[in-house]
C-alpha cells in the first residue's frame, strides 16, 4: 500500500513540477523543474516494476539530456521575452482551449478504457526481473529495433555536428 | 487500471499546453520532452498492467530517440540563435503566407 | 487481310517533322518552315489514301487498329474511322499545311517552336477524330490543349495571356467532368456486362438507365458545349480568337471547335440516347439563342476577328441545331456545316490575318475602301464572306439548308427561329465587308498596302476551290456520311424504344398514351 | 520465441544503405578540403545497389527479425520510389549545393539515412520499426532542411519542421501507447489476430483513440489540412533539393505508413478512417489549391501544390480498392519524377536567400530552351494533362474512386485539378508568354543536374505513355489485400 | 447525254468565269466579245428551245434535263436539273433576249469604266443565276438562282463601291432580299414536309390530292413563298431596297431591277399556280398586296426628282400589277405583263441611261429639260416606252395591263375594288411618266452651260438596243391580244399547259361590253393623267411648286416616300444594332463573361484569404494541428 501512496505523491510532484516547467519565466528554472518531473517519474517506474527504465530515466534523461538543455540555455544566455502581441494571445487562447479539449478527450478515453488483455508475453519470462526481461527481449525479438536505434543516434550526431558547428 | 495512465495523460496535456503558451523555443522543446516522458510513463504503466515487456522496450527506445532528438533540436536552436540572436518563436515568421 | 495502319501513320506522321525540326539549326527559319509545310502536305496526301479507300456502303468503322495499351483497365489503342469522322479527319490534314503557309511571315519569333506546336496540334486533332477508345479520345482531346495554349500565349496579341489561360481553364473545367463521366460509364457498363472496357463500340451496346444517362450526358455535354462553344459558354472564344495568331485562329475555328460538335454526335448523343432526347429542348433552345445572339453581337463588333468569332458562335449554334434535329438531314447538314465552317471561317481568319500583317490592326474603322488597293484580296474575301453567309453554289449553303430542313422536320418553330440567321448573317457580314472593303479610302496607310503575293494566293486558291466543289458537288461528301449517319439514327431510335419500354416497366413514364 | 528468427535478406537494402551512409560521411570528411565533386555519384551508386538488393528480395513475402519486418511487393515497390527519388535528388543536388554547403558528405549521408528510414518504414511489421524508421527519416530531413546554415530561412524552416514534427511524433507515440494498451502488442500481425479475438463485437475506446492519434501523426507527415501548416514554410525555407526530396520521398513514406498501418495492422478500422479521410481529402486539396493560386514564389506554390496532390492521393486511399491503392503508388511514382523535376527547375532559377519568384522566369523559356522544355513537361504533368504521368496518376486515382462509388469526391478532385492548372500554367505564362527582360540568368546547369532533369522528364513521359507495366506491378503489390 | 438546254445557263457561267479570272488582263474588246458570245449563244439556244417546244403538241411541251444528283440526305434528294416548258421558255426568251440587248448597250454605256471586265463578269453571272432560277426543275434550283440573282444584284448595285451610299444600297438590297428568302426557304421546307420532294413535277402533280382546297397548309406554303416574292419583287413591305438599287449602273437597273430579276416573284407564283389556286386566301393576299403596291409606289413616283427613282417606283408599281394579275389567278396575264413590262421598262431605263450618259451623270430631272433636240433618238424611244407603260391602246402595255385590270374585275378571285385601285394607279402611272418625259425632254433647258455643252447622242451600241426594245414595246403586246379585241390570245394558250385549273370557283361570265367599258375607263384615266402632267409641266410649269407649297404635308410625305425607309431604319436597323450593342456590352461582357471571370476572381479571392491562415507563427500551426487532433479524435470517440 505504501508504494501506492508513494506513487501518488510522486505523481502529484510530477504534475506540479510539470506545471512549474511551463509557467516558469526563466528557462533554467523550467529545466530544473523538468528534471524534478523526470525523477518523480523514475520513482513511478520503480513502483511499476521497471527498475531498468527508472535507472536510465535518471541517467539518460534527467542526467544527460537535461544537462544538455541547461547547458544550451546557459550558453545562449537566454532571457525570457516579455513583449506580447494581441494577435498571438488570441491564437494562444484558442490553443489553450484546444489543448484542454484534447486533454478532456484523452481523459474520457482513459476513463472509459477497458483493458481486455491481461496475460502478456511477460509470462514467458516468469521469475525474471524486469531488467533481465529487457535484456532478453532486446536481444531477441527487439534486436533489429535495438540496432536501428544506433542509426537514429548517428543521425542525431551528424545533425548536431553539422548544424551547431559554428566555424567551417 | 493503474492510475499512472491518468498521470501520463495529464502530463501530456501539460506538455501540450506549455507548447501552446510559451514562446521560448527551448521551453517549448522541453514541453516536447515532457510529452515524450508522459508517453513513456503510459507505456511503462501499460507494460505493468498487461504484463508485457513491449512497453518497456518502447520506453527504452523512446529515450534513445529522445536523446538524438534533443541533440538535433538544440543544434537547430543554437543555429537560430546564432542567426537571429533570439529564441522567441514569434520572431521567426519570415516564412509565411 | 493485314492492312497498313494508315490512320496511325497519318496521325503520327507530323512527329517526324518535329524530330527533323529539332535537328535543324535554330536560326534557319526558311528551311524550318519548308520542312513543316512539306511534312503537313505529305501528310495530307497520305491521308487522301483514307478518303480514297473509304467505303461508303458500310456503317462500321474502317481502317480499324486495335492494340492493348493498359490491359488491366481494358484500355486499348483503338482507332478507326467512319462516315462521321472521315471528313473531319480530312479537313484537319487539309487545313494544317494551309495554316503553316499562312503563318509564313506572320510568325516572326520562335519560328521553330511554333512549327513544332503546330505539328503536335495536328497529332492531337487527328488522334481525337480517330480515337474509338474513350480513354484514348480523352488523351488526344487534352493533348490538343497544350500546343494551342502555347500558340495563343506565345504568338498571340496583346491580351494573349488572359486569352490563353481562359481558353485552357475553360476547356479543362469541362473536360475533367467528362473524364469522371467516362469513368462512371466504364464502371457501369463493366458491372452490367462483366467486361470492363473503354471501347466506344462496346459501350454503345449497353444502355444505362435514364437516371444515369442524364448525369453522364450532362457531363459529356458540358465539356463539348464549352468546346463548341454553345451559348452561354462561349465567352472564351472571342478572346481566344482575337488573341491567337492567324494559324491558331484557323485551327481553333476550323478544327478545335468541331471537336465539340463531333464529340456530341460521337459520344454524348451516341452513348446516351435517352438523355439526348430529354435534353433536346434545352440544347435546341440554347442553339437557337446562340444562332441569333451570336449574330446580333457579331454585328456590333469593332474588331473584325471578334466579329468572326461571334459569328462562329452563331454558326456552331446552327450545327448543334442540326445535330439535335436527330434526323438525317439535320445531322448530315450539321456535319457538313462543320466542314464548311472550318473552311470558310478558317479562310476568313486567314484573310484577316493577311490584313493584320499589312496594317497591324484589326479594327474595322481603320479600314475602308480596301478593294481599290487590294483587288485580288477583295475577290477572295468576297467569296469567303459569301461562303460564310451561305450563298447557294458555295459550300455554306448546303450545310445550312440541310440543317434548317432537318430542324424544320423536327419542329417547325425551331427552323423559323434558326433560319432568321440567314438574314442576320447577311447583315453583319456584308456590313463588315462594306466597311472594310468598300467606300472611299479614308486612311493614308491603306492606300499603299500590297495585294496578295503568290504564296498567299496559292494558299487561298485550294480553299476557294473547295468552297465551290463542296457547294456544287456536295453529294461526293454527303455520300460518305449517309450510311454512318443513318445507322446512328437507327441506333438512336432503337435505343429510345428500348429505354422507353424499360421506363414504362418501371412505371416512370406512363405508356400507352 | 526463444529461437531467433533472423532473415538478413529482409534488410538487405537497408544494410547497403547503411554502409553507403557511413561511406559517404567518411569520404565526405576526407575530401572536404578538396571539394570533391563526385559524392553524389557515390550516393547514386549506393541507391542503385540498394535497388538491386531490393529487387533481389522481390517476390514472396518474407518475414524477418521476429516479425519485425516484412518484405513484400508493397515494400519493395515503395522502396523503388524512395530509391528513385534518392537517385534523382542526388543528381540534382550536386549542382545546387555546390559551394553552398560544406558538409557535402553529411548531406548525402543524411539523404541516404533518410531513405534508409523510409525503407524501414516500408518493410515494418511493427509499430516500433515504423516509429524508428519515421524518426530516422525525420531527423535526417530536419537536419537537411537546415543545411543552409547561413540562411535564416533555412534555419527557420528546420526549426518549424523540427518543433512541429516532434510535437506530432509525440502525439503519434501517444497513439501507439494507447493501441498498445488495447492490444498488448504493437506488431501488426498480432494486432490483427487480437482484434479478431476480442474486438469484433465491441471496439475498445483505447483502440479507437489510439488509432486516431496514430492517424493524426501520419497525416501530419502527409500534410493533410489542418496538419499542413508547416508544409509551405518548411518547403519554402529548406534547400530546394531537400524540398524536392521532402515533397516526394517523405510524402511517399507517409502514404506508405498510412497504408501499412491501416491496411495491415488496423485493417478492421480502415473504413472508419477512410470516412474521415474523405472529408480531409476534400479540404486538403481545396485548401492546397486555393492557397497556391495567389503565390508568386514558385517554391511556395509548389509546396502548396504538394498539399493538393496529397489530397488527390488521399482520395485513392478513401476509395480503398485495388485500383485506387495501386493508383496511389503510381501517383507517388510519377510524383517523384515531376516534382523533383519541378523543384529542380525552381532551384536553377533561384536567387540566394530569396527563392524563385515568378517574375524571374519572364521569357526564360525561349532563352534557355532545355529548361523551358523541361518546365513544360513537369508543369503539364503536375496539372494532369496527358500524355504525362501526372494525368495517368490522377486518372487512376479517380478511376478507383469511382469504382468505389465516390463520384462526388472524384468530381471535387477533378475540379480542383482544373483550378490547379491555373497556377501551373502561370509558370509557363511567365516562362514563355512574357517577354524576356534580361534579369538574372539561371544558375549554372551542372551535367548531373541535367541528367537528373532528363531522368525525371523521361520518367514523366514514359509513365504517361506506357503506364501499364507500372500499374500492373502496383496492382500486384496490393493483391494481398484483395 | 448532254442536252443543249443545259448549255443555256452554262454559257454565261463560262463567260463569267473567264472574265472573272482573266478579265483584268484582257483588252476591253475581248471582254465584251466573251460576254456577248456567252449571252448571245444562250439567246440563240433559247430561241432554238422555244421552237423545239412549239414543235411539240401542247400537252407534251415539257423537257427535263437532269445533270446530276446535287445532294441527297435521308429521304431528301435533289437534282441539278433543268426544265423547259412554256413558262420557262417565255422567261428564257425574256431573260436572254433583253439581257443580250442590255449587254450590247452596256458595251457603250460602260465603255469608260475602269472595271469593265468586272461589270461583264457580274452581268454574265447574273444571267446565269437568272437562268438557273427560271430553268430549274425544282424549288431548290429556283432558290439557288433566286439567291444568285440577289448576289449579282448586290454586287452590281454596289458596283461603284467607292461611295458608301452605293455599297449600302447593295447591302440593303441583299439583306432585304434575304428577309424574303427566309420566307421562301421555310416555304420550301413545308413543301418538302408535305410532298417529300421539291421537284415541281412531284409537287404539282400531287398538290390537289395532298393539299385540301383552302387548307391551312396550302395557305401557309403559298404565303411563305410569297414572302420570298415580296422581297425579290419589291412588294410591300419589302420594296424599300429597289429605289436604292438605282445606285447601280443604269444597264443594271434595266436588266436586273426592271426587266428580269424583280419579276422572279411573279414567275414563281405563276410556276406554283397550282398551289396558289389551292389557297384562295393567299391569292387574296397576293392580289391585295399587288394592288396596294401598285398605287402606293405610283403615288411615291409622282414627286420624285431622280429620273431613275421615278422609274424605280414605276417598276414597283408595275410589279404590283403583275402580282395583282397572278393574285386573281390570272397567271398568264401576270406573265404577259411581265414580258411586256420587261420590254418597255428596259427601254425606259436604257433610255434614262442614255439621258444620263448624255448629261454626264446628271440624274435630277429638275436639272434637265428640252433634251429632245439634243438626243432625238433617245427621246423617241423613251417616248414610245412612256406611251407603252401609260397604256396607250395598241402598244404592248395596253394589252397586258388591261388584261390584268379586266381579270382583277372579272376573275372569281377578283374584286371591283381591286380594279378601281389598279385603275387609279394606272392614272398615276400615266401622270408621272409623262411628267418625267416632259421634264426631261421638253420645256426649258435647266442644266448648266458646261453640261449643256457636252450633251451628245449616245453611241450606236446604246441606241440600237433602244430601238429594238422600242419595237418590242410596240409589237410585244400582239402575241396576247385578248379575244374581246378580236385577238386569239396566243400567249395564253401557249402557257395553258402549265396552268392547272383547280378549285371550285367558277369564273363569272361577263359580257364583252363590260370589258370594253372598263377598258375605256382605264384609258380615260390614263388620259387624265397625261392631261394633268401636260398641264402642270408644259402649260403651267409654276403649278407644281404651288401645289407643293399648298399641300406641303402631303408633298413631303410623298417626297419622303411616306418615311417608310426611316421607319424601317429605326425599327429594324437601329433596333438590331441597339440590340446587338446591348447584348454585347450590357450582357455578354458584364454578365456572361462577368460570371466566368467572376468565378476566377472569387477563387483567387478565396485563395488570397486562405493563405492568410498561414501566419508564419509556429504556435498558430500548433493550433491547427490541435484542431485536427481534436476533431479527428472527436469524430472517432464520439
Amino acid at each position: 500500500m505504501i508504494t501506492t501512496y508513494i506513487s501518488y505523491i510522486f505523481s502529484l510532484l510530477a504534475i506540479v513540477f510539470a506545471l512549474s516547467t511551463i509557467f516558469q519565466r526563466n528557462p533554467v528554472y523550467s529545466a530544473a523543474s523538468l528534471i524534478v518531473v523526470m525523477i518523480a517519474l523514475a520513482v513511478n517506474y520503480l513502483i511499476l516494476n521497471a527498475e531498468f527504465i527508472a535507472a536510465i530515466q535518471v541517467i539518460v534523461y534527467a542526467g544527460a539530456i537535461m544537462v544538455l538543455f541547461v547547458f544550451v540555455v546557459m550558453l545562449l544566455n537566454i532571457k525570457e521575452v516579455t513583449k506580447k502581441s494581441e494577435q498571438l494571445s488570441k491564437g494562444r487562447l484558442f490553443g489553450i482551449i484546444l489543448s484542454v479539449l484534447f486533454g478532456i478527450q484523452l481523459i474520457v478515453v482513459a476513463l472509459s478504457a477497458k483493458t481486455i488483455i491481461t496475460k502478456g508475453d511477460i509470462l514467458k519470462y516468469a521469475g525474471m526481473d524486469s531488467t533481465r526481461i529487457i535484456g532478453k527481449v532486446l536481444f531477441s525479438d527487439y534486436l533489429l529495433p535495438f540496432e536501428v536505434v544506433s542509426i537514429v543516434l548517428i543521425v542525431g550526431i551528424i545533425g548536431a555536428v553539422v548544424l551547431a558547428k559554428s566555424k567551417e | 487500471m493503474d492510475f499512472q495512465i491518468y498521470v501520463g495523460i495529464i502530463l501530456f496535456l501539460i506538455g501540450t499546453l506549455g507548447f501552446v503558451i510559451r514562446r521560448n523555443i527551448i521551453v517549448c522543446f522541453m514541453c516536447i520532452e515532457l510529452m515524450l516522458n508522459s508517453v513513456n510513463l503510459i507505456f511503462v504503466t501499460y507494460s505493468h498492467q498487461l504484463k508485457s515487456a513491449i512497453g518497456l522496450m518502447y520506453a527504452f527506445i523512446i529515450m534513445a530517440v529522445a536523446a538524438a532528438e534533443v541533440a538535433i533540436g538544440l543544434a537547430i536552436i543554437i543555429m537560430i540563435h546564432r542567426l537571429k540572436n533570439t529564441v522567441d518563436m514569434d520572431q521567426l515568421n519570415i516564412l509565411k503566407g | 487481310m493485314e492492312q497498313i495502319p494508315i490512320l496511325s501513320i497519318v496521325t503520327f506522321f507530323p512527329l517526324i517533322g518535329v524530330i527533323i525540326l529539332l535537328m535543324i539549326d535554330r536560326e534557319n527559319y526558311g528551311v524550318q518552315k519548308g520542312i513543316a509545310f512539306i511534312v503537313t502536305l505529305i501528310n495530307f496526301f497520305i491521308s487522301l489514301y483514307v478518303l480514297y479507300h473509304f467505303k461508303e456502303d458500310t456503317a462500321s468503322m474502317q481502317f480499324v487498329e486495335s492494340y492493348p495499351w493498359i490491359e488491366k483497365l481494358g484500355i486499348y489503342y483503338f482507332v478507326g474511322i467512319d462516315g462521321i469522322s472521315v471528313l473531319l479527319f480530312m479537313l484537319t490534314t487539309f487545313l494544317c499545311p494551309i495554316c503553316i503557309l499562312c503563318s509564313w511571315t506572320y510568325i516572326e519569333k520562335h519560328v521553330r517552336e511554333f512549327l513544332i506546336a503546330m505539328l503536335f496540334l495536328e497529332v492531337g486533332m487527328l488522334g481525337a477524330f480517330i480515337a474509338l477508345d474513350l480513354f484514348l479520345f480523352y488523351i488526344f482531346w487534352e493533348l490538343m490543349l497544350i500546343p494551342m495554349y502555347f500558340i495563343i500565349g506565345v504568338w498571340g496579341g496583346k491580351r494573349r495571356i488572359y486569352a490563353a489561360i481562359k481558353f485552357v481553364l475553360y476547356t479543362l473545367f469541362g473536360s475533367v467532368l467528362m473524364l469522371i463521366a467516362i469513368l462512371v460509364l466504364y464502371f457501369y457498363v463493366g458491372s452490367k456486362t462483366g467486361v470492363y472496357t473503354f471501347n466506344l463500340l462496346k459501350l454503345y451496346e449497353t444502355l444505362a438507365p435514364y437516371e444515369v444517362q442524364v448525369w453522364l450526358f450532362a457531363a459529356f455535354a458540358l465539356s463539348f458545349a464549352i468546346k463548341v462553344p454553345m451559348f452561354p459558354l462561349h465567352t472564351w472564344l472571342p478572346d481566344a480568337h482575337v488573341e491567337a495568331p492567324t494559324a491558331g485562329s484557323v485551327i481553333l475555328a476550323g478544327v478545335l471547335l468541331k471537336m465539340g460538335t463531333y464529340g456530341f454526335i460521337r459520344f454524348a448523343m451516341g452513348l446516351f440516347p435517352h438523355a439526348t432526347q430529354a435534353a433536346t429542348p434545352l440544347f435546341v433552345t440554347l442553339s437557337i439563342i446562340g444562332i441569333i445572339y451570336g449574330a446580333l453581337v457579331a454585328m456590333m463588333q469593332p474588331d473584325v476577328k471578334k466579329l468572326v468569332a461571334y459569328s462562329s458562335v452563331s454558326h456552331l449554334g446552327a450545327v448543334m441545331l442540326g445535330l439535335f434535329s436527330l434526323n438525317s438531314q439535320g445531322i448530315e447538314g450539321g456535319i457538313y456545316q462543320m466542314l464548311n465552317h472550318g473552311l470558310s471561317t478558317g479562310a476568313l481568319f486567314i484573310m484577316i490575318g493577311m490584313l493584320y500583317e499589312r496594317r497591324h490592326t484589326r479594327l474595322i474603322e481603320d479600314f475602308g475602301g480596301l478593294t481599290k488597293a487590294v483587288p485580288i484580296f477583295a475577290v477572295f474575301f468576297m467569296i469567303v464572306t459569301l461562303s460564310s453567309i451561305g450563298l447557294p453554289g458555295l459550300n455554306g449553303f448546303i450545310g445550312e439548308f440541310l440543317i434548317f430542313m432537318g430542324a424544320f422536320k423536327a419542329n417547325k418553330l425551331w427552323a423559323v427561329f434558326a433560319a432568321s440567321s440567314v438574314i442576320l448573317s447577311a447583315a453583319y457580314m456584308l456590313w463588315m465587308f462594306q466597311r472594310v472593303m468598300f467606300g472611299p479610302i479614308t486612311k493614308e496607310e491603306n492606300k499603299n498596302i500590297k495585294d496578295l503575293n503568290l504564296r498567299e494566293i496559292s494558299l487561298m486558291v485550294p480553299v476557294i476551290l473547295l468552297f465551290f466543289v463542296m457547294g456544287i458537288f456536295p453529294n461526293y461528301f454527303l455520300n460518305k456520311m449517309h450510311t454512318s449517319v443513318n445507322s446512328f439514327i437507327d441506333r438512336y431510335n432503337k435505343s429510345i424504344a428500348i429505354t422507353t419500354s424499360q421506363l414504362e416497366k418501371q412505371g416512370i413514364i406512363k405508356g400507352g398514351e | 520465441m526463444t529461437e531467433l528468427n533472423i532473415n538478413f535478406w529482409t534488410i538487405a537494402p537497408q544494410i547497403v544503405l547503411t554502409i553507403f551512409g557511413f561511406l559517404l560521411m567518411l569520404i565526405g570528411s576526407a575530401t572536404r578540403s578538396k571539394n570533391f565533386g563526385n559524392l553524389h555519384l557515390i550516393a547514386v551508386f549506393g541507391f542503385l545497389l540498394a535497388l538491386v538488393a531490393n529487387i533481389y528480395t522481390m517476390g514472396n513475402r518474407q518475414l524477418g527479425f521476429s516479425n519485425m519486418v516484412m518484405v513484400d511487393d508493397l515494400s519493395t515497390y515503395f522502396n523503388i520510389i524512395f530509391f528513385i527519388s534518392g537517385i534523382i535528388v542526388s543528381f540534382v543536388s550536386e549542382g545546387y549545393i555546390d559551394g553552398k554547403i560544406k558538409h557535402k558528405g553529411e548531406y548525402y549521408a543524411l539523404i541516404t539515412f533518410s531513405v534508409l528510414g523510409m525503407t524501414f518504414i516500408s518493410s515494418s511489421l511493427d509499430f516500433i520499426m515504423l516509429f524508428l524508421g519515421l524518426e530516422i527519416m525525420s531527423f535526417s530531413v530536419y537536419v537537411l532542411a537546415g543545411m543552409f546554415k547561413k540562411d535564416i530561412r533555412s534555419a527557420e524552416s528546420a526549426l518549424k519542421y523540427f518543433l512541429l514534427g516532434s510535437f506530432s511524433t509525440a502525439i503519434f507515440l501517444l497513439g501507439i501507447a494507447l493501441l498498445y494498451g488495447a492490444f498488448g502488442t504493437t506488431n501488426f500481425a498480432y494486432m490483427l489476430q487480437t482484434y479478431t479475438k476480442y474486438f469484433e463485437t465491441e471496439k475498445s475506446i483505447n483502440l479507437i483513440a489510439g488509432s486516431s492519434l496514430v492517424l493524426t501523426g501520419i497525416i501530419f507527415k502527409i500534410a493533410v489540412v489542418p496538419f499542413h501548416m508547416w508544409t509551405p514554410d518548411v518547403y519554402d525555407g529548406a534547400p530546394t533539393s531537400v524540398t524536392a526530396f521532402m515533397a516526394t520521398a517523405v510524402k511517399a513514406s507517409a502514404f506508405l505508413m498510412l497504408i501499412r498501418v491501416y491496411l495491415i495492422g488496423l485493417r478492421p478500422l480502415v473504413f472508419d478512417v477512410a470516412g474521415v479521410i474523405a472529408i480531409l481529402a476534400i479540404i486538403t486539396m481545396t485548401v492546397g489549391n486555393l492557397s497556391a493560386l495567389p503565390q508568386k514564389n514558385i517554391k511556395r506554390m509548389l509546396a502548396y501544390s504538394s498539399i493538393a496532390h496529397a489530397g488527390y492521393m488521399l482520395v485513392g486511399f478513401v476509395a480503398l480498392n485495388q485500383i485506387s491503392l495501386s493508383a496511389i503508388m503510381f501517383y507517388l511514382f510519377s510524383y517523384v519524377f515531376m516534382n523533383v523535376g519541378a523543384f529542380t527547375i525552381c532551384s536553377l532559377f533561384e536567387k540566394e536567400g530569396v527563392g524563385c519568384e515568378l517574375s524571374d522566369l519572364s521569357g526564360k523559356g525561349f532563352k534557355h530552351p532545355f529548361l523551358g522544355l523541361m518546365t513544360v513537361i513537369f508543369m503539364f504533368s503536375m496539372a494532369g494533362v496527358p500524355p504525362t504521368a501526372g494525368f495517368i496518376g490522377k486518372f487512376y486515382i479517380f478511376t478507383g474512386a469511382i469504382q468505389s462509388g465516390y463520384v462526388s469526391l472524384a468530381i471535387i478532385g477533378v475540379l480542383n485539378s482544373a483550378i490547379s492548372a491555373y497556377y501551373y500554367l502561370r509558370v509557363l505564362v511567365y516562362m514563355f508568354f512574357k517577354d524576356y527582360e534580361g534579369g538574372v540568368s539561371p544558375n549554372v546547369l551542372y551535367p548531373s543536374t541535367a541528367i537528373g532533369l532528363v531522368l525525371s522528364a523521361v520518367g514523366v513521359l514514359a509513365l504517361g505513355v506506357i503506364p501499364g507495366f507500372l500499374f500492373n506491378a502496383a496492382t500486384q503489390a496490393f493483391t494481398f489485400l484483395f | 447525254m448532254f442536252n443543249y438546254i443545259a448549255a443555256i445557263p452554262l454559257f454565261p457561267a463560262i463567260g463569267a468565269l473567264i472574265n472573272g479570272i482573266l478579265g483584268t488582263r484582257f483588252p476591253k474588246s475581248l471582254v465584251h466579245i466573251i460576254a456577248l458570245t456567252a449571252i448571245g449563244s444562250s439567246f440563240a439556244l433559247s430561241v432554238k428551245a422555244f421552237f423545239q417546244l412549239l414543235s411539240l403538241p401542247p400537252d407534251q411541251r415539257i423537257i427535263e434535263v437532269t445533270l446530276y444528283q446535287w445532294m441527297a440526305s435521308g429521304d431528301f434528294s435533289i437534282d441539278v436539273a433543268f426544265l423547259l416548258d412554256p413558262l420557262s421558255a417565255v422567261m428564257l426568251l425574256v431573260v436572254t433576249g433583253v439581257g443580250f440587248l442590255i449587254h450590247i448597250y452596256s458595251t457603250g454605256y460602260m465603255h469608260h469604266d475602269p472595271s469593265y471586265s468586272r461589270f461583264f463578269t457580274y452581268l454574265n453571272l447574273f444571267v446565269f443565276a437568272m437562268l438557273l432560277l427560271v430553268m430549274g426543275n425544282n424549288f431548290l434550283m429556283m432558290f439557288v438562282g433566286w439567291e444568285g440573282v440577289g448576289l449579282c444584284s448586290y454586287l452590281l448595285i454596289g458596283f461603284w463601291f467607292d461611295d458608301h451610299a452605293n455599297a449600302s444600297a447593295g447591302k440593303k438590297a441583299f439583306v432585304v432580299n434575304r428577309v424574303g428568302d427566309f420566307g421562301f426557304i421555310l416555304g420550301m421546307f413545308m413543301i418538302f414536309i408535305i410532298f417529300g420532294s421539291l421537284k415541281y413535277s412531284d409537287v404539282f402533280s400531287r398538290a390537289e390530292s395532298l393539299l385540301p382546297y383552302g387548307g391551312i397548309m396550302a395557305t401557309a406554303i403559298t404565303l411563305l413563298l410569297f414572302v420570298g416574292a415580296t422581297g425579290k419583287s419589291a412588294q410591300i413591305p419589302l420594296y424599300v431596297w429597289l429605289p436604292d438599287a438605282m445606285a447601280g449602273p443604269t444597264p443594271v437597273s434595266a436588266l436586273i431591277h426592271a426587266a428580269t430579276m424583280v419579276t422572279a416573284g411573279v414567275y414563281m407564283i405563276a410556276r406554283c399556280n397550282v398551289l396558289y389556286s389551292l389557297a384562295p386566301f393567299s391569292l387574296g393576299v397576293v392580289a391585295t398586296i399587288g394592288a396596294l403596291t401598285a398605287i402606293f409606289a405610283a403615288s411615291m413616283g409622282l414627286v420624285q426628282r431622280d429620273i431613275k427613282k421615278v422609274l424605280a417606283y414605276s417598276t414597283i408599281s408595275q410589279l404590283g400589277y403583275m402580282f395583282l394579275g397572278v393574285g386573281v389567278a390570272a397567271y398568264s396575264a401576270g406573265v404577259f405583263h411581265l414580258m411586256t413590262h420587261a420590254f418597255f421598262k428596259a427601254l425606259l431605263f436604257l433610255g434614262a441611261g442614255s439621258v444620263i450618259h448624255a448629261m454626264g451623270g446628271e440624274q435630277d430631272i429638275m436639272n434637265m429639260g428640252g433634251l429632245r433636240k439634243h438626243i432625238p433618238k433617245t427621246f423617241l424611244t423613251f417616248l414610245i416606252g412612256t406611251l407603252a407603260i401609260a397604256g396607250t391602246p395598241g402598244l404592248a402595255g395596253f394589252f397586258s395591263k388591261d388584261e390584268i385590270l379586266w381579270q382583277a374585275f372579272s376573275s372569281p378571285h377578283g374584286h371591283p375594288l381591286l380594279w378601281a385601285v389598279a385603275a387609279v394607279a394606272a392614272g398615276m402611272t400615266s401622270f408621272y411618266m409623262f411628267r418625267l418625259t416632259f421634264l426631261t425632254f421638253f420645256g426649258k433647258e435647266r442644266m448648266d452651260e458646261h453640261t449643256k455643252h457636252h450633251i451628245h447622242e449616245s453611241p450606236n451600241s446604246m441606241v440600237i438596243p433602244l430601238m429594238i426594245l422600242a419595237i418590242l414595246s410596240v409589237l410585244g403586246g400582239y402575241v396576247g391580244v385578248p379575244e374581246a379585241l378580236g385577238g386569239s390570245n396566243h400567249f395564253h394558250h401557249f402557257l395553258d399547259p402549265i396552268i392547272k385549273k383547280v378549285g371550285k370557283a367558277e369564273p363569272h361570265h361577263y359580257s364583252h361590253a363590260l370589258e370594253y367599258g372598263l377598258m375605256l375607263t382605264s384609258v380615260a384615266i390614263a388620259v387624265v393623267g397625261f392631261i394633268l402632267a401636260y398641264t402642270m409641266y408644259i402649260r403651267r410649269p409654276d403649278l407644281p411648286e404651288r401645289l407643293a407649297n399648298n399641300f406641303q404635308g402631303l408633298y413631303k410625305l410623298l417626297f419622303n416616300k411616306y418615311y417608310v425607309d426611316e421607319i424601317y431604319e429605326f425599327i429594324f436597323v437601329k433596333g438590331c444594332k441597339n440590340l446587338g450593342t446591348l447584348l454585347w456590352l450590357k450582357f455578354d461582357v458584364p454578365v456572361i463573361d462577368g460570371i466566368v471571370n467572376g468565378v476566377g476572381k472569387v477563387t483567387m479571392y478565396l485563395g488570397e484569404n486562405v493563405r492568410k491562415i498561414q501566419t508564419g507563427y509556429i504556435q498558430h500551426y500548433i493550433v491547427g494541428i490541435l484542431i485536427g487532433v481534436v476533431v479527428v479524435l472527436g469524430i472517432f470517440i464520439f
